[in-house]
């Protein structure tokens, strides 16, 4: 299930509800990405806020492509993606990625698959404020090897 | 008429979001389209002028330089993306 | 931080607590090990319940030393496992992992890596209940080789 | 005295999760030691006639059948791991 939402989530929440009751599950894990307060892209000055922008409908084709794809290669029982948009601020959460599967191996590798192929292919973009100013991140090198690593042959 | 969408750097280069064009009939790709695109205004030509630095869309599928575009269809114009 | 016990323990919670307010976090990866009610590694029948027979001392000793591992290799801003013990009947949980660190790859292996060798070194012993009776889990093969993934050389 | 702890399907076969055992002088290695166990009674030896099956900790951190052990000492036989 994909959710792409400006309001918050709730991880615990959102844990406890995944795959409840069902007896089939053996692993369930699961990804959260947060704003850091030290992170700056592009230069020297700490991150006071960013605004993820996004791309209203292609987002949500994107990102139910990529569940698909990710339900293709493993035996996955569930899958629960949840990206926000808007104004953010060091400590708030974006992304939340949970997969449940028999096996942890399936669950693991299904949850760094989902975040590495979001990283490159979700139309989000991130504008950091800094004292600097206002900047557009730039994607990074480390992000298309991160998602190469799942391309066949 | 065709959708065109820019998003982040380009939009704010461009100065709009969103426009709805009517290229000539020899406008029949994206790469073309681009082309077409950038000798709009100088914040076109731009935003526009690196291919290599931006990502396409049509109808909300990644599409490269030769993909077909016709009337009707939505494509859009980024840079790649860095959500997560 | 290791805890090895009887009781149920709520991943939400631990999820929520974990971390809080620290902004230098940009990634929490988790991973949950539950009883599967189809999980019977030596014959046919479901398993009905199991048993998770520790080593008082020892099991906290070694689940410290691979935290201390894992620290070692990878940039982490805080470590949680928790690792129950006794009785447990399918859907109930087992296990539960969290990593923090400023990046998801660091997250993501540490947590991945915190399981292998817990399954491998942490002196627990499964005693499965079915239809045909009690039986100890014979260790698996495939624990030894994910295991073996993460050793240098 | 060392303090012998068995678990699992060990301490099932041997009859106690845990004995303490003044062995001669020469017993001062896990591997002796395993030796000297198996013949206290029928259950010790069929449960530890193959080292193979077992693994073994001194003081709770793991140690090979070559590692000495003395009086004092905590050691305990067990199958390989099954938690997680």
């Amino acid at each position: 299930m994909i959710r792409v939402q400006r309001e918050d989530f709730d991880p615990g929440a959102e844990m406890a509800s995944f795959c409840a009751g069902d007896a089939s599950v053996g692993a369930v894990a699961s990804f959260l990405g947060l704003v850091r307060a030290d992170k700056s892209a592009g230069g020297d000055s700490a991150v006071a806020a960013m605004t993820l922008e996004h791309y209203p409908g292609m987002t949500e084709r994107q990102l139910e492509a990529i569940e698909q794809e990710a339900r293709r290669r493993w035996p996955l029982i569930d899958v629960r993606v949840i990206h926000r948009y808007g104004r953010l601020e060091p400590g708030d959460r974006i992304v939340l990625v949970l997969t449940a599967s028999a096996h942890r191996q399936a669950a693991f590798d299904a949850c760094a698959f989902l975040m590495d192929w979001l990283k490159t292919k979700a139309p989000f973009w991130k504008l950091e404020e800094t004292a600097d100013g206002r900047r557009w991140v730039e994607a990074k090198a480390s992000d298309d090897a991160a998602a190469d690593r799942w391309t066949d042959g | 008429m065709i959708t065109v969408l820019y998003f982040a750097w380009l939009r704010d280069g461009i100065g709009t979001g969103r426009e709805e064009v009517a290229p000539p009939p020899e406008v029949a790709t994206v790469g073309t389209l681009l082309g077409w695109l950038a000798g709009r205004s100088a914040g076109h030509g731009k935003a526009l002028a690196d291919p290599a630095r931006l990502r396409c869309a049509v109808n909300q599928d990644y599409a490269g330089l030769d993909a077909p575009v016709k009337a009707g269809d939505e494509v859009a114009f980024f840079p790649p993306v860095t959500g997560g």
